[in-house]
């Protein structure tokens, strides 16, 4: 029996590939290999436009993920809260929390923040978190203009009017910095900010998933989207630059041995095609 | 290690979940059905607590009767007669309203972001790599856009432009489905993370062996899958 | 009272909405009722079913997880629309068809489509009640499930996918694929452009499932609004020369009009 | 009560807000208007919460009802339901332990799953198309080692090259595509304010 004939029919081949992507992957997270680490430059540039928010500036972090794509937005998530906290423990910034998408996007906020030590910093004045406010779309657009009026209460029931912090932000123009992350398509987010944002100079940065990057391509080069996280390569990247290394570094050497596996089996199976198409059997 | 019954609990449910990986058992549909009655819960839990700082407490504590409010509830209860045939009319007022708001935010949105935004074209006589760059995007853009219309054979000139832009658009799209694999890579990889640390590492060791066992079942006793 | 850099934008989008009316009120009138090109997915369609005949093999038909009264209905609602030619089809080569209904309130809407194919098709006694197969409201685990299930056991000879389609575009044309069947697949969605390209031999990619639609029904309105969206995109085509010429002079009147 | 259920009504809910809105983006008037239409599409939205929750409630309470086949998974279901939302009130801890730990991860593991499956579904799958799609495969390829975190140790020309690629004939075809999908929307809008687009109003 050829060898060829012998691998389709003794060996399930959904199996065996699975096996093999078990033992490459608990290798390098048991005993980190430590392989280089590529910064891509938006990420670089999403670092230094958050670290150029001036004294006591307003930034706004929209976390629309979903469970499943915690995986991976979220390195690059608790890397992001983490340095926007430190900007509020050095320059006082202040930071808006909110949700507009799914419950879940603030359940897996609030797993981003626990990893932020909070320690020192006041609820009210330093950061608000104003939780899951259903609407999407409309919400992304009503915080452009008038925020107090479409989240009346925060998340802990206080009304927005009553918070110390928010006294005098309610419309782009008290904004500095607009965060999302989200694992459904971003061009809803550039959307409604882009041309108010891109007026009035506020950056946008937006954390996805890789498969959505080439979707964001061309608001990146038309200059609406300012800078983006590339889901968790970009969020290992972040990690390093504030230089507090944590859950997406530790993937990085799981994702490559997985990586190449994958890039290994597309190009046997597609030389096995056509292989086969040049012998002339379809 | 201090075993506490939270990650025992999460590694318990996350192996009835993977179960299915070798194939739809009971354990699986108990985790499925589990998970929809826990999501049911936290939602109805949120909307009530919304319902409460949104409807309950202006009209009932503040007591703002005459505001635009009350006509917003009012068709919020329509939308929930949706459950019951006879009344089911009356929830196409509401939906109406959403969709009229949904739209009406969107096409604000897309004139700009999506249409002007990119449309506006880069110079071809910057020189250098910048030349060729802004060349390519202008062609892939326009003869894209040629492919996408309909009401006119491809022949002759557009023809020849919409063939271009078919091709322009596979390489977006192969480059699009790379990418997308690449995610689906990185999905699996991340949840891997927890089955790696201490607790989940038995979960994992289990799930090799069988791995491993099924495979030289295959082998050796069954002659054909 | 148009305040800067609004007046571009309210004249694009007059433009553009004027010639979207025009068109279709000329088709709705007969006066102009556009006549859509080929689409390589829509000549298939009788190849398909007719393979599937010779192989004596069913049909899985799909409109993804839009239902009907959300904002994904234009699109599932395009997409049974050219179902409902496929079940055609299938009624005149006595060819059965599965579908996987995930929405309550579609299960009504889907039988009367697949019934009326087969009676249309001239062969209402293939009709069965279990061809449309209701599975619990809105689980799209559910549907990746049901789809997974029935490609690997069943092997039908085609799976046609089209509406408002997730992440059970990438299962169910991976299924296919793997079974070899022949495989039609079309949603606006720009997510999932790649997947339906690399995986299906049909594909329909972004606005083309609208106008597959549009040519199925042959209902003038939708047709004018095909024929609008053509004279739109001209006018975006317009635009781009213009922005080009424009920008390679150096002038900076494509930004002052933008500021305007 | 016959001319309350016809869709002039639907269509005419449908435009004033539209048209609020509308007027608020090119005139900048209206914008009280504009941010209460927003608040009430906000607030609809929590009534669709509710309802999706009373419907799933109402389909497992009719299987268990009527003892259909997979009766003990919805009683399973409506008993983490009740219990789960009980504690909310009585239990808050234990609320947030099932939420923010149980429901999470496991919700993780359940679509972890369809990750792996798709692992090896793309190279079975990817391999019996026609050979049109070469051009296809060079531009997956170049995606995969463009994301590979390891890329420069296999050759450092792929950053580079697959920057390129990202930005220039990538943006090029995805260009035409947005301009596509948007132009599809405002002509889904002009065809619903004509009546033509019936179910988009949840006909």
């Amino acid at each position: 029996m050829s060898f060829r004939k012998w691998i389709s029919e003794r060996i399930n081949q959904d199996r065996t590939i699975f096996l093999i992507y078990l033992l490459l992957i608990a290798i390098p997270m048991l005993r980190p290999i430590g392989l280089p680490l590529p910064i891509e430059e938006p990420t670089r540039k999403a670092y230094e436009l958050l670290e150029k928010v001036p004294k006591g500036g307003v930034i706004v972090l929209v976390s629309d993920e979903g469970f499943p794509s915690w995986a991976e937005l979220g390195p690059g998530e608790i890397a992001v809260y983490r340095h926007a906290f430190r900007k509020v423990r050095q320059d006082g910034c202040k930071v808006i929390m909110l949700t507009c998408y799914e419950i879940a996007g603030m359940i897996l906020g609030e797993r981003a923040l626990s990893y932020v030590d909070l320690t020192g910093l006041k609820y009210g004045e330093d950061w608000v978190q104003l939780g899951y406010i259903p609407g999407y779309e409309a919400v992304l657009a009503a915080m452009m203009t008038d925020l107090k009026s479409i989240a009346p209460v925060d998340k802990f029931g206080t009304p927005t009017k009553d918070i110390p912090m928010l006294k005098n932000i309610n419309s782009i123009d008290d904004y500095d910095f607009l965060y999302a992350c989200t694992y459904t398509a971003m061009d809803v987010y550039i959307r409604q900010w882009g041309e108010k944002a891109l007026a009035k100079g506020v950056p946008i940065v937006i954390n996805m998933l890789s498969g959505t990057v080439p979707l964001a391509m061309p608001y990146y080069r038309a200059g609406t989207l300012t800078a983006y996280l590339n889901s968790v390569v970009a969020g290992a990247g972040y990690e390093l630059l504030i230089g507090q290394p944590g859950m997406g570094a530790a993937l990085m050497d799981a994702q490559s041995t997985a990586h190449i596996l994958a890039i290994a089996l597309i190009i046997f199976v597609q030389g096995l095609f056509i292989l086969r198409l040049m012998g002339g059997r379809r | 290690m201090s075993f506490d019954w939270g990650t025992a609990a999460e590694m318990a449910l996350v192996l009835m979940a993977w179960s299915l990986l070798y194939r739809d058992n009971v354990f699986y549909r108990v985790a499925e059905n589990l998970t929809i009655g826990w999501f049911m819960a936290m939602s109805l839990v949120i909307g009530l607590d919304l319902l409460r700082t949104r409807v309950y407490n202006p009209l009932f504590i503040e007591g703002r009767w005459l505001s635009p409010l009350i006509i917003v509830t009012i068709l919020g209860l329509f939308y929930l007669l949706r459950l019951y045939r006879e009344t089911r009319w009356l929830a196409r007022w509401p939906i109406s309203l959403m969709a009229g708001v949904a739209s009406a935010v969107a096409v604000k949105g897309v004139i700009y972001a999506q249409i002007i935004r990119l449309v506006t074209m880069k110079s071809w006589a910057v020189g250098g790599l910048e030349t060729i760059n802004n060349i390519i995007i202008a062609v892939f853009t326009f003869t894209g856009l040629c492919y996408f219309i309909f009401t006119k054979e491809h022949r002759g000139v557009l023809g020849y432009l919409a063939g271009f832009g078919r091709y322009a658009l596979m390489i977006c799209f192969g480059w699009t489905a790379g990418t997308y694999l690449m995610s689906l890579i990185s999905m699996s990889v991340g949840h891997m993370q927890t089955l790696m640390q201490v607790p989940g590492i038995y979960v994992s060791a289990v799930a090799m062996i069988i791995l491993i066992i099924g495979i030289i079942y295959d082998i050796k006793v069954k002659p054909k899958i | 009272m148009i305040p800067a850099g609004k007046k571009f934008e309210l004249i694009l989008f007059l433009v553009l909405l004027g010639l979207l009316y025009v068109a279709i009120e000329l088709s709705r009138r007969g006066i102009k009722v556009p006549k859509i090109r080929e689409l390589a997915a829509l000549q298939a369609i009788p190849e398909v079913v007719g393979r599937a005949a010779e192989l004596n093999r069913p049909v899985h038909i799909s409109t993804g997880i839009g239902g009907l009264s959300d904002e994904w209905a234009p699109m599932t609602i395009a997409g049974m629309a050219i179902l409902r030619n496929v079940v055609e089809y299938c009624g005149k080569l006595g060819v059965p068809v599965k579908y996987f209904c995930i929405r309550a309130h579609m299960l009504p809407a889907m039988q009367d489509l697949v019934r009326s194919g087969y009676v249309k098709g001239g062969r209402p006694e293939i009709y069965s009640e279990d061809m449309v197969e209701f599975i619990g409201d809105g689980q799209q685990r559910a549907l990746m499930a049901a789809m997974m299930g029935y490609i690997t056991r069943e092997k039908p000879a085609a799976n046609i996918l089209l509406g408002a389609t997730f992440y059970e575009t990438y299962i169910s044309l991976g299924c296919g694929a793997v079974q070899g069947c022949l495989q039609i697949a079309g949603t606006p969605r720009l997510y999932y452009q790649g997947i339906l390209v690399a995986l299906a031999d049909y594909p329909l990619i972004g606005q083309e499932l609208y106008a597959a639609a549009a040519k199925v029904t042959g209902n003038p309105p939708d047709l004018g609004s095909i024929a609008g969206q053509d004279y739109n995109t001209v006018v975006c085509l317009i635009l781009i020369v213009i922005s080009t010429i424009l920008a390679t002079i150096g002038s900076a009147l494509w930004n002052m009009l933008l500021k305007w | 009560m016959l001319s309350l259920r016809r869709r002039e009504i639907c269509i005419l809910l449908y435009i004033i807000p539209a048209a609020i809105i509308l007027i608020n983006h090119f005139t900048g008037e209206l914008s009280a208007a504009t941010s209460e239409v927003l608040l009430w599409a906000s607030t609809l939205a929590t009534f669709a919460i509710l309802l999706g929750v009373i419907n799933l409630f109402q389909h497992h309470i009719t299987i268990l009802a009527r003892r259909r086949r997979e009766w003990p998974y919805s009683t399973i279901l409506l008993a983490s339901f009740i219990v789960t939302f009980a504690f909310n009130y009585i239990y808050p801890t234990g609320y947030d332990f099932v939420i923010n730990r149980l429901l999470a991860s496991l919700q993780m593991a359940l679509l972890a799953y369809v990750g792996f499956y798709s692992y090896t579904l793309f190279f079975r799958a990817s391999g019996t198309k026609n050979p049109y799609v070469l051009i296809l495969l060079i531009s997956i390829l170049l995606g995969l080692f463009y994301n590979l975190p390891m890329r420069d140790v296999i050759w450092t020309g792929w950053g580079p090259l697959g920057k390129w690629v990202n930005d220039v004939p990538n943006t090029g075809g995805m260009n035409a595509l947005v301009i596509g999908v948007g132009i599809g929307t405002i002509a889904l809008f002009i065809r619903t304010i004509l009546g033509y687009e019936e179910s988009y109003l949840g006909g």
